[in-house]
């Protein structure tokens, strides 16, 4: 099974980054799923399991930046569930999977690389 | 409100291992308002369970519902079809759903996945903190509104004690506050302090015969 | 045989007790030593309960220690530990061996002792415990049944005159005086003008009643900080940290007893309160060498 | 009858290469629900988008998914496409086949581009449709405040048409901008005398508000003027509340009269018969709180009036001098020409007064060492701070603060005027150090934006895109206090039980309410948990 990672991308800041991405011809890995949400504050802890037992080895949640979100409290909201996200994980010592957030704004498609290209490498080194 | 919080995974799964098909039973009620055993919850849960791969733990199935409240026998009834299927339940209820599931259906183990602590109140959301202790004689109308048996941490009627920090917080830890002094601000705003400075004689705590029983007068 | 420490509260100008603190376990030797060491040069020797929630030889067993080795000890009874009957049945047992000095407290947390899982009991509180000595001397028992056998305590408690904010200190004082008491212990004290303003307070209540100044000495800064978070009812002033801080290495303890002992002084010289009462936390050796910097043996 | 689904492919012009859409067709056509696949070169364009519609018609497909560039890109053009085909607009999904799997992978990624279209058709088949609605909004406008801001949004908003209330609590309009008039170089009694003319704005004097409620369009106001307090609805409520000063000086100099403020200094110049001139005078700021701009323009006005009228030897010392506002470089220039000294430093000096004179020592950036300066009068740094009642009033809108205490959270989206809270606009010095040429920019801003809302009398938005099921929700009240736009409230429905419910005006369709829901009474159109877990279920497949 294809090392599947999940991306809950903001519709704000994190999709058109990815879009920004694409434009620049920037590589990113194949095994990327991006689903699109109107804000990092939607991603609730269920959608985060989920796509785990569904067979993704990791999860990110990316966000507007601190101080730039368009709902005010929508990213720190997503950091406090993905904080929740690797408690319980931590419980059932499923060290194997990582889920992770990041905040960028919409035209740093780099960071959005480095950001995929960062739960890649955690992947790798937790031998998965 | 009834305030409760779920046990760590450890304890769940020593109480689970030997089982392995289980129902997971949420509560609509007070255990989903303070976010430990509602439908979202027993979600989360029933994830966590299928995704404890960990040291070849054996794959389990687990079914999910949530009735409206767990403490009703009529609304616990709705599951006895589920409950027969599954060798095991796992209740996020409260304390009091937990024993009415075990009671109408005494033939599966039923096992509590949450720890019910105290009846409180949101201090802000996902802050709860405890009010009140059901000692079945209550004593708020001499202390202004604030109750000293659960929020003093000695349960003293004739407070502070001598062990009350600097700036009025409680000996046993410096983020909170001592009841008594609480009390005191209230009574004093309210020009009432010789409620303060009246004497309380021992407290009758046997006023609820544990484990207590009420008979409504008009049924 | 020792002076009934109530005509000493009645006759002697400065009255000075200290602490003799039991240990964990059945060997009483220690205790001994510290009985034989002190009885002679205190008035009164306090028998600490179970002190900080730390579970330790019985007050009630160093007490009756004291009374065959001649010296006038002081029964400590917290209400953390013992529902009324078990009070009431100890008060009865103490007194019948001639332990008739009590000192009334609540008693610390279970949290801050070493049985942290324990179930703590406060079916009682200082002032409720005042009444049940009260009670007890007047032929009766809380239940209202007579007694076969008289008691006859002289009743003590605490009080803390440093605490921050001190009105619902002082309120709790009054209902304590209000009950009855012949002498008050006070916690550590550190600053003078708190002191003369809490005896002041006292004085307007009841001019007979006998306060005896807590001094703890504190011998180093580290010491110090310890004891402001985890031992209830002490603050030593920052001023007073900083004093100990410059004390060069080895030197605490002198510096301990020499400010403790300037303190017990002042309080002598100005007539600030009626005697002082000596808590010199896991150094009762040293209480000796205290009393005699100032000026008291 | 499993809901018919049509995909509609686009190859962008021959832009994706990597993508056999031929092979693409075929799988996506095994899809259950599928209905018709179409592929085109030019979907977005006029000729495309008719055959789409001749599609949708033809085949009456019930749900759309088109597999093209990003949504973020043409969504809302595909969405007018299934309205003109009759089809409800929500009932689109989308799959990025161009920027985020063409574009972003090299090497034929055609299995990707098929995996990301039965995301979108797994989504696409829960989609439920959401309606329009005009809403009506109440037209009128409520201004707290009284000073420079205030007037001129009342005077503004009148003039597109809106009917304004202006809300001062002190007795009289305007009381500190006449001072403030004269520090910053400019007449305001027009400026008075036009809005006590217009019949267009209703002024209430000595008034305050006591209590707020409702959302964009429906604003309820308890305000008490006099004796009794009377209810009034609103459609906006701009804030200018400004801000008010404090001497940044140690107690004991307070009182020391050769100390003044700005003001103070103001009245002085304008006192004809003023006994002593002061021969040297000392200006202070920027030391305690760099939000420095008005202290600047007050200083550098004040110091060219004392130099014209008293010919006095002036020196001003700051840590940085803020000349940001238009014509403020201009001020600075001519201060210099005349002889005002200016002394930069980095520690805030060091003030002692007696017999008369106030000595100021200083270590000069420049000069290196330390100068001491004795002066006949010091104008003393002003500190600033939000005006009295912004707390309260703040609490009683609901609406956020930033951290020095002064509206309107840090948040970039908000800037210049808007809050959080659609509806609540702010205006002027109660949202920060803002100089007049700014406030005037606040003003025109604050009118356009109310003006867009209200001109109408009403605003079209979704009806029920956020939902609570009132027979789930058991009135926890998360929802309400995360809602990061004040958009949920608590409402009696007809069986007495008291529910959440949004109000779909005032909603931003953030989710994050939904997420927080602990029954899950609160449903999300295209957001809904089924429809993204539905997009987490395809990865299974793979």
């Amino acid at each position: 099974m294809n090392s599947c990672i999940v991306a809950f991308c903001c519709e704000h800041s994190a999709y058109p980054a990815a879009d920004l991405a694409g434009k620049l011809k920037l590589h990113c890995p194949e095994s990327l799923r991006i689903i699109r949400v109107p804000c990092a504050g939607r991603v609730d802890v269920i959608h985060i399991l989920k796509a785990f037992e569904n067979g993704a080895v990791a999860v990110l949640v990316l966000g507007c930046e601190d101080g730039a979100c368009h709902h005010i409290t929508g990213n720190t909201r997503a950091k406090e569930r993905v904080k929740y996200c690797n408690m319980l994980l931590k419980e059932i010592e499923a060290d194997g999977r990582h889920v992770a957030m990041f905040n960028l704004s919409p035209n740093e498609p780099h960071k959005f690389v480095r950001a995929v290209n960062e739960i890649t490498k955690r992947i790798k080194e937790s031998g998965r | 409100m009834i305030i409760a919080e779920r046990k760590p995974m450890e304890e769940i799964r020593q109480m689970i291992a030997p089982y392995k098909k289980l129902l997971l039973a949420g509560c609509a009620t007070c255990v989903a308002v303070c976010w430990a055993g509602g439908e979202k919850e027993v979600g989360i849960l029933a994830s966590q369970l299928r995704l404890d791969q960990s040291k070849g733990r054996k794959k389990i199935s687990v079914l999910e519902a949530t009735v409206e409240r767990q403490c009703e026998k009529e609304m616990v009834e709705e599951l006895r079809d589920k409950v027969q299927e599954v060798d095991a339940v796992l209740s996020l209820a409260c304390g009091s759903g937990v024993q009415t599931m075990a009671e109408m259906f005494e033939d599966k183990p039923v096992f509590p996945a949450v720890n019910t602590t105290f009846i409180g109140m949101p201090e802000r959301e996902g802050l709860w903190v405890e009010m009140c202790g059901a000692c079945g004689d209550c004593f708020l109308d001499r202390t202004g509104g604030i109750c000293p048996i659960v929020r003093c941490a000695k349960g003293l009627l004739n407070g502070p004690c001598g062990g009350m920090r600097k700036g009025g917080k409680c000996e046993i830890d410096p983020e909170k506050d001592c009841a008594w002094v609480l009390i005191y601000r209230r009574l004093e705003k309210q020009g009432r302090l010789d409620l303060m400075r009246e004497y309380y004689p021992p407290k009758n705590y046997r006023a609820v015969k544990r484990p207590g029983r009420i008979q409504a007068a008009k049924a | 045989m020792a002076t009934p420490f109530r005509k000493i509260l009645k006759t002697k100008d400065f009255v000075v007790t200290a602490e003799a603190a039991p240990e964990k376990g059945s060997n009483v030797s220690k205790a001994i030593e510290h009985i034989e060491l002190l009885k002679d040069k205190v008035d009164g020797l306090n028998v600490t309960d179970n002190q900080s929630s730390v579970m330790r030889y019985p007050s009630l067993g160093v007490c009756l220690l004291i009374k065959e080795h001649g010296g006038e000890p002081i029964l400590q009874v917290t209400c953390r530990d013992r529902n009324r009957l078990a009070i009431q049945a100890d008060l009865l047992f103490a007194y019948s061996r001639g332990v008739d000095n009590v000192l009334c407290l609540t008693g610390d947390s279970i949290d801050v002792g070493d049985h942290k899982e324990a179930k703590q009991v406060f079916d009682l509180d200082s002032v409720q415990l005042i009444h049940l000595v009260h009670t007890l001397n007047s032929g009766k028992d809380m239940a209202g049944n007579e007694l076969d056998g008289g008691i006859d305590f002289c009743i003590g408690t605490t009080a803390t005159p440093s605490a921050d904010p001190l009105e619902p200190q002082l309120i709790k004082v009054e209902k304590k005086l209000k009950a009855g008491v012949n002498f008050i212990q006070t916690q550590a004290v550190y600053e003078l003008d708190e002191l003369k303003r809490f005896t002041e307070f006292v004085r307007t209540v009841d001019g007979e009643v006998k306060i005896l100044a807590g001094i703890v000495p504190v011998i180093g800064a580290k010491m110090a900080m310890y004891m402001n978070d985890n031992v209830p009812g002490v603050f030593v002033p920052q001023h007073l940290i900083d004093e100990l801080a410059q004390a060069q290495k080895g030197t605490g303890v002198a510096k301990g007893i020499e400010i403790a002992a300037l303190m017990i002084r002042q309080i002598r010289e100005e007539k600030v309160c009626d005697g002082v009462h000596i808590m010199f936390i896991g150094r009762e050796e040293r209480v000796p060498e205290l009393l005699e910097a100032s000026g008291l043996l | 009858m499993e809901t018919k689904i049509g995909i509609f492919l686009c190859n962008c012009g021959e832009a994706i290469r990597n993508i056999d859409f031929a092979a693409t067709k075929e799988e996506v056509a095994q899809i259950p629900g599928v209905s018709c696949v179409n592929l085109s070169s030019n979907l977005c364009l006029k000729e495309g988008k008719e055959k789409m519609i001749s599609c949708i018609k033809e085949e009456n497909i019930e749900k759309v998914v088109v597999a093209a560039c990003s949504p973020e890109f043409k969504e809302h053009i595909f969405r007018q496409v299934l309205e003109d085909a009759g089809l409800n607009g929500h009932l689109f999904s989308t799959a990025n086949i161009r920027e985020q799997c063409s574009w972003v992978h090299d090497g034929d990624v055609t299995g990707k581009a098929v995996e990301l279209i039965k995301m979108a058709v797994n989504r696409a088949r829960l989609l439920q449709p959401v309606e329009k609605k005009k809403f009506a909004v109440n037209r009128e406008v409520l201004v707290v405040g009284g000073g420079f801001a205030a007037i001129n949004a009342a005077l503004q908003l009148s003039r597109v048409g809106l009917r304004t209330t202006l809300l001062e609590r002190e007795a009289i309009l305007g009381s500190e901008t006449a001072e403030l008039g004269s520090l910053c170089g400019f007449d305001i009694s027009s400026m008075m005398s036009e809005v006590e003319g217009d019949e267009n704005i209703e002024i209430l004097t000595s008034a305050e508000v006591t209590a707020a409620a409702g959302k964009i369009g429906d604003f309820t106001v308890r305000i008490r003027k006099g004796g009794d307090e009377a209810s009034h609805k609103y459609g906006a409520v701009v804030l200018a509340t400004g801000y008010q000063t404090k001497l940044a000086l140690e107690s004991e100099l307070k009182s020391d009269v050769n100390i003044v403020s700005q003001k103070k200094l103001c009245r002085m110049l304008e006192n004809p018969n003023l006994e002593i001139r002061p021969r040297t005078i000392g200006f202070m700021f920027d030391f305690s709180d760099e939000n420095s701009r008005l202290p600047t323009l007050a200083t550098l006005n004040n110091a060219l009036a004392a130099k014209q009228k008293w010919d006095s030897e002036i020196y001003v010392f700051c840590k940085s001098l803020k000349v940001d506002g238009p014509g403020a470089e201009k001020l600075y220039r001519e201060a210099r020409d005349c002889g005002v000294v200016f002394l930069k430093c980095e520690a805030r000096p060091r003030i002692t007064a007696g017999n008369g004179r106030v000595k100021i020592e200083a270590k000069d950036v420049f000069l290196g060492e330390d100068t001491i300066l004795a002066c006949d009068l010091l104008v003393a740094e002003e500190l600033l701070l939000p005006s009295e009642g912004t707390e309260a009033l703040s609490s009683l809108l609901n609406i956020r603060r930033d951290s020095r205490g002064f509206y309107q959270d840090e948040n970039v989206h908000l800037y210049p005027v808007a809050s959080e809270k659609k509806g609540i606009f702010f205006v002027g010095g109660c949202r920060g150090d803002l100089d007049l040429s700014r406030v005037l920019t606040d003003v025109s801003s604050v009118v356009v934006s109310v003006y867009e809302l209200l001109s109408s009398g009403n605003i079209l938005a979704e009806v029920e895109r956020v939902k609570v099921d009132p027979q789930k929700c058991v009135a926890c009240l998360t929802c309400i206090r995360v809602c990061p736009h004040d958009a949920i409230q608590l409402v009696r429905v007809d069986g007495g039980k008291e529910v959440a419910e949004v109000f779909d005006l005032a909603c931003d369709a953030c989710g994050i309410c939904a997420a927080m829901c602990p029954a899950k009474a609160i449903t999300f159109q295209g957001y809904r948990d089924e429809e993204i877990l539905a997009q987490v279920e395809t990865i299974e497949e793979s």
